[in-house]
């Protein structure tokens, strides 16, 4: 059993490897450019170089981050537990919040800059208001499709819909909530970042921003594989907790035993 | 006769057994209704458990559906489960359900525990229309859903959380006196060491039984049981109406079982009810004087053979009444 | 028709007034006469320009010679040419506030300044401030996307604004500002930073396989220019054909604003539109090299090219407001 | 029945008008400037007055975001069905996808300019790229939380991993498909814009771009509002065809008969 | 006796009906494999049924079972499903497989149909190493699972999409042949009109039934049934012990039948195997001799209740010997 785990998770740092290396080798063959698409190795070194330097704006950039998508999951549990249990907020904000959502960032934040100052604020409400989104919509999803025999478990006991919500709907939608999870980190980087090419004195928006009017592509790119190291990282993280959470969902290998 | 061995068995001589393993057991109060229930039942002499505590007439009404038709769906589509069915069950009645399949059986389990509201007529249950939330109901489905992201432990402890007066004292005690509650329960049904495994671990008939343990654990005055034996072998169905009577004759609380079984239902029932085919109706309301405790032995004996008998020819009647209808 | 040339063309920035030139151009089929078809896109930043060229995605555009400087410096193979010089005079300017406190440049010591990062302007303040004896120390400098220097501006989160004067003058305009009155401009080129700033650059490719296009290209706009410099309605007119979208009026008095403060100049009378001086653009890359700090100076003519210039007669711009 | 849907829609309809009425009086008593934020009722005006002007540029991201919506589907669909059936697949691409997906689109759009020029081919390819990885997702974990009973149907049978998935993975996960199409249509429209403000010359995101370099922010909210407007009107199109494919899961009010 | 009265009748007076009806259907070849059964059995001599077209000796295996231990989890958590198990199963053999609940009756199906792999032992189905695949294997699963997102009809007509030969015409006859193989087989159970519903709007007993048509629709050469009737009254019950014992007469596919009915598996059985209490082994293996077509008055008959009291002797001992052990 062992085995096979320790085997699947070579396999797959393996193909993400040869991820890497395929980039690498299409840069090199086809003489691209590093203005146009840098080859990770030289992002590596640049990574590595400039890494002192970067530092406090990962920090920045991950404080705002956390900071946006921890509101915005608290916000998107409580619209999506609304709206999948009433039928009227599902009619009144599903309008309103796929109208907001269709909306790119990039026109609010200007107002939130406007309203807040610039830095840490319109980061963090702009991480929050792009990544609420899909949480919103798992949550309410899973509520309503919630079998309703399990629901009758707890009706019969006289249970209040408080009560059902908390025991079976939530429970229930689990699954789905942390698929939102590993959406709605992402899209809070996004926000966050973008707040901060917008308005910022630090983070890694801002790094971006200057190293592109730089035309200092491989430490833009830099930033990117920041970027998208602290998405995996978070979501490793979420991950460990899924695991333990909704291990009942997908038990699927349990069945057959070896 | 010997197919009754068992289940005396475990009216006699087991008692001490189980009432020592629960009285071991670490919780100091785990006043574990069962064993309650089994060591009542031994300091009493036998021929005085069948007592019925109010006289017939005085007893309160549980549960009253009059009138009451059910149709699920419209127009085209709509299937009346019930029609016009009237039904009055005495406070601490044992009645039986049966009727052939598809007649409304659970729907008048649902009607009861409010999960279903009548098309038309009306239900009323300790006193109140459709107040199924004021009584403390258990609800063994028949199809036991146990709720997949728990242990069958914890499926078992769901009414200890939602039901008062455990619910005040859920967070205190789920970890010591409920949970004791909840494997001791276990363990009666044959089930012991399972409560920490999940509800798919478990075969169909484990799953029934912990279904019960579910309906019974929070001690309620309304048993609702829809086919609560199905799935498991005429042993343990057997020892399980041995504990379902001795628990019906300690606390008397309401029970309404719906079961396919017709020596299930003359063991267990004072009264069985036969239901036509759909849309259902009361047939056949016959009531059954059988001294208790009852034991398996009895259900062999001419007496008993020869209700089954009358409840089958009526049955049968109301199959083939409703296929010419249908025909 | 089959052997017109198609050339890509991208400009500085959304449509502007200021660019009615190519519009004219294309309208009054001055390219094709030189047998190109030239399309014209919209740009994402005058700095991009370089970029757009540089990767072959366009062949030509309007863009910022200081963003060349600094290619050539580490590509000189790579960096596009500079062929028609437009702005003559640097639009980097500072605009403070006047109720800010600020009238001369001593001032800005203590204030707050309201950036675009990587723009000239932001990057050059060092040279700026070294240039005239500041202390860069105690300028505080905020960062923000361009369209929010203005109202940050009025609003008061910061003093003055690192700034393109032909851009900012007009946002303030579209802010219910007036410019010239509750605002005091300080502009680059009068504080020592006599930059040159944007022109129409073609990629190396172009020049290498098609020198006659690049001509051809640079003959057409410099018709356009010297067309619109008379009859600036004309200009507007080709403009709005090209996007019904733009606020005429602001975009015609741009125009005009461009040929006042960016154009015309005794240095332009004296050599022409289009072409520069090398002894100042040594000194212009001079500033670029310290502002940026790059390793490397190149040579005038590695940013500029005189070669596809029409001649001397032909480049005499007169400009008449109308 | 007819009496208590049409009531509860008006109920939202109501709910809807409110939410703008709350921000025009908002604006009016704070005394907003219409450069931060202009009321509702100049934003109608000015849609209605530049109708005309926007009509094209509406056509255009509506087209481009539809043709990227539709690939970013098949994509986020393939793609999903790949991760939620092998657990190796699971491995590699989730932390590649969610890297992918931490990175802002507004960084990569100009690669895509640099590769196929600006307008069309950018936007297309934007909205893809930010519109796939929700569907992705659900997709994947809709199949791998199926309730091995139901697959055991079909393993009895002999079915192929191929049967499987189309006769019970998919059905089962399609509430959680629609789901996520609400986020994956209104952020195909944040990509499509995205990319026109950056490199286009036609689309709604270069008319809010024109605008607000022009400080109209009256146009740039007239542009909001008509890509709210066409976000909402796409998920009323799913919403319809969603209450057919999905019933089966939202069955609550059915069980009680009336 | 009355009691056998309705199951006769099925066999005799009632075929012209379900004959007509399924002649009278649309489909031109609508070969409804129970109507042609029906057909088959009415011009046979009664007495001809109970053929045995290979001798015992020479019959091939169906299934064979050799030392199959199923543990499920690991570790501290490991539960012993079976152990040592060995159970061969002639081709068209009917063996009814009886025992106490949890005792590991539906893991043995699961191992035949493919769906669990033996922890240690070898599990051959059709002369290969389960390779259910390659059968046509109908199952009847203990929960019916029906898929929530179908109707009835389409649920029923699943394995036609699925095996062949007949996924090759599904696209081509589902809205009519096949359409209506599924109508008639509901038809015999007693749920006409019920295709078009969904699976929630179906009472227990009526999914249960539907579940069986499931299983019987791609007319398998091998029927694994895990309590197909547990939750029906008893008449449906013996109805349809009926039908599928015509349907074994006639087609001989090789039934594996798990119930917890005794009087069930004598009926239809032509082998019983009883298991023991969980790790489940065979106790024993008996065959039953009764010829067949077998009638519900033979179940009351003195031989039958023998052998039904000799197999509830066997399942009592193994149940107390596993609790002596366990406690
Ligand atoms: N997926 C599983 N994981 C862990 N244990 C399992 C699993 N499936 C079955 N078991 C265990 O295997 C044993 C046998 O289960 P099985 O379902 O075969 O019993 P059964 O004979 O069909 O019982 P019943 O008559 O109650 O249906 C049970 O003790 C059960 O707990
Ligand atoms: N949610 C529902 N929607 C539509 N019809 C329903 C619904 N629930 C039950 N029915 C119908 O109502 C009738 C009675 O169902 P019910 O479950 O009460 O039967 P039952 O007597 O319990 O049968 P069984 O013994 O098979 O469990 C059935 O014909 C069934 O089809
Ligand atoms: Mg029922
Ligand atoms: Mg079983």
């Amino acid at each position: 059993m062992f085995g096979i785990d320790v085997r699947q998770k070579a396999w797959s740092a393996g193909l993400i490897v040869l991820f890497f290396l395929a980039w690498e080798l299409f840069c090199l063959m086809t003489g691209m450019s590093d203005l146009v698409l840098p080859r990770p190795s030289q992002v590596f070194v640049t990574l590595v170089q400039r890494f002192p330097v970067l530092w406090p704006h990962i920090v920045q950039t991950l404080a705002t981050t956390m900071f946006g998508f921890v509101l915005g999951v608290a916000l998107g549990v409580a619209l999506g537990a609304i709206i999948g249990v009433s039928k009227t907020a599902y009619d009144t904000c599903y309008p309103l919040l796929i109208g907001f959502s269709s909306i790119p960032k990039v026109a609010v934040v200007p107002i939130f800059v406007l309203w807040f100052g610039s830095g840490t604020v319109p980061a963090v409400l702009t991480a929050l208001s792009i990544c609420f989104f899909p949480i919103v919509v798992n949550i309410a999803t899973g509520l309503a499709t919630t079998e309703p025999e399990l629901e009758d478990v707890l009706k019969a006991l006289g249970a209040s819909k408080l009560d059902i919500l908390w025991n079976v709907g939530l429970p229930r939608t689990m699954p789905f909530f942390f698929a939102s999870l590993k959406v709605a980190i992402s899209y809070a980087f996004v926000g966050a970042v973008l707040s901060e090419t917008v308005a910022s004195n630090r983070g890694i928006g801002n790094v971006m921003m200057t190293a592109s009017s730089n035309f200092n592509v491989p430490l833009v790119f830099a930033g990117l594989f920041v970027l998208a190291g602290l998405g995996v990282a978070l979501y490793v993280v979420f991950s460990l907790i899924e695991g333990q959470v909704t291990g009942w969902a997908t038990r699927k290998n349990d069945v057959i035993a070896t | 006769m010997q197919f009754g061995a068992r289940a005396a068995q475990i009216e006699s001589g087991d008692l001490a057994q189980v009432l020592a393993r629960s009285l071991n057991s670490r919780a100091p109060i785990s006043g574990i209704w069962l064993a309650c229930t089994l060591t009542v039942m031994r300091m009493q002499p036998k021929t005085q458990l069948d007592r019925q505590p109010r006289p017939e007439g005085a007893a309160a009404t549980a549960i009253e559906l009059s009138e009451v038709s059910v149709t699920f769906g419209r127009g085209d589509r709509a299937v009346p489960a019930l029609s016009k069915t009237t039904l009055k069950i005495a406070d601490g009645e044992f009645v039986a359900l049966v009727g052939p399949s598809g007649c409304g059986k659970s729907t008048i389990l649902r009607l009861v525990s409010g999960l279903v509201r009548p098309t038309s007529g009306v239900v009323i249950v300790g006193g109140r229309e459709v107040a199924a939330r004021a009584m403390r109901v258990g609800m063994a489905f028949q199809n036991p859903t146990m709720l997949p992201w728990m242990t069958i432990e914890r499926n078992i402890m769901l009414p200890l959380k939602i039901v008062e007066p455990f619910r005040s004292n859920f967070r205190r005690l789920r970890k010591t006196e409920f949970r004791d509650k909840a494997n001791a329960l276990l363990e009666q049904v044959g089930l012991k060491g399972f409560g920490s495994r999940y509800p798919w671990q478990l075969s169909g008939g484990m799953l029934q039984r912990a279904n019960l343990c579910r309906a019974l654990i929070h001690e309620p005055r309304m048993l609702l049981l829809d086919e609560p034996f199905g799935a498991l072998d005429q042993f343990t169905r057997e020892e399980l109406w041995a504990i379902l009577q001795t628990l019906w004759m300690t606390h008397k609380p309401t029970v309404l079982l719906v079961t396919h079984d017709l020596r299930e239902a003359g063991f267990l029932a004072s009264r069985i009810c036969v239901m036509s085919a759909r849309p259902g109706r009361i047939l056949d309301d016959s009531r059954v004087g059988f001294a208790r405790p009852r034991t398996v032995a009895m259900t062999f004996e001419p007496d008993f053979v020869a209700l089954n008998q009358k409840l089958r020819a009526f049955i049968e009647d109301a199959r083939s009444a409703a296929e010419q209808g249908a025909g | 028709t089959a052997e017109e040339t198609t050339i890509k063309f991208t400009l500085g920035w959304k449509t502007q007034g200021s660019d009615a030139a190519f519009f004219y151009a294309k309208d009054h089929g001055f390219f094709k006469e030189e047998g190109l078809n030239v399309v014209i896109d919209q740009g994402e930043g005058s700095g991009a320009t370089v970029t757009r060229v540089m990767s072959g995605a366009y062949d030509a555009g309007f863009g910022d010679v200081n963003a060349i400087i600094q290619n050539a410096s580490t590509k000189p193979q790579e960096a596009p040419v500079m062929v028609y010089m437009m702005w003559n005079q640097p639009p980097f300017a500072i605009v403070a506030k006047k109720t800010s406190g600020i009238n001369t440049i001593k001032d800005f010591e203590g204030h707050t300044l309201g950036g675009a990062q990587g723009t000239p302007t932001t990057r050059l303040l060092p040279v700026f401030t070294r240039k005239n004896g500041l202390d860069g120390e105690k300028i505080k400098i905020s960062n923000m996307a361009p369209n929010l220097q203005e109202p940050m501006l009025i609003k008061g989160d910061i003093d003055a604004a690192l700034v393109f004067n032909i851009t900012s003058y007009f946002n303030l305009v579209l802010n219910r500002q007036d410019p010239d009155k509750d605002f005091k401009w300080f502009s680059f080129g009068e504080y020592g930073l006599d930059l040159y700033s944007n022109g129409v650059m073609v990629s190396r490719k172009l020049i290498a396989s098609n020198p006659k296009a690049v001509a051809g290209l640079v003959r057409a706009i410099n018709k356009g220019a010297i067309a619109v410099a008379k009859d600036q309605n004309a200009g507007m007119k080709a403009a709005l054909n090209y996007d019904n979208l733009i606020n005429a009026d602001v975009e015609k008095r741009r125009l005009q604003y461009s040929f006042e403060k960016l154009i015309v100049s005794p240095e332009m009378r004296e050599i022409g539109i289009g072409d520069i001086k090398d002894d100042r653009m040594t000194r212009a890359i001079g500033i670029v090299v310290e502002g940026y700090q790059l390793a490397r100076a190149p040579t005038p003519a590695e940013v500029f090219s005189r070669e596809f210039l029409p001649p001397r007669a032909e480049r005499e711009l007169v400009y008449t407001a109308n």
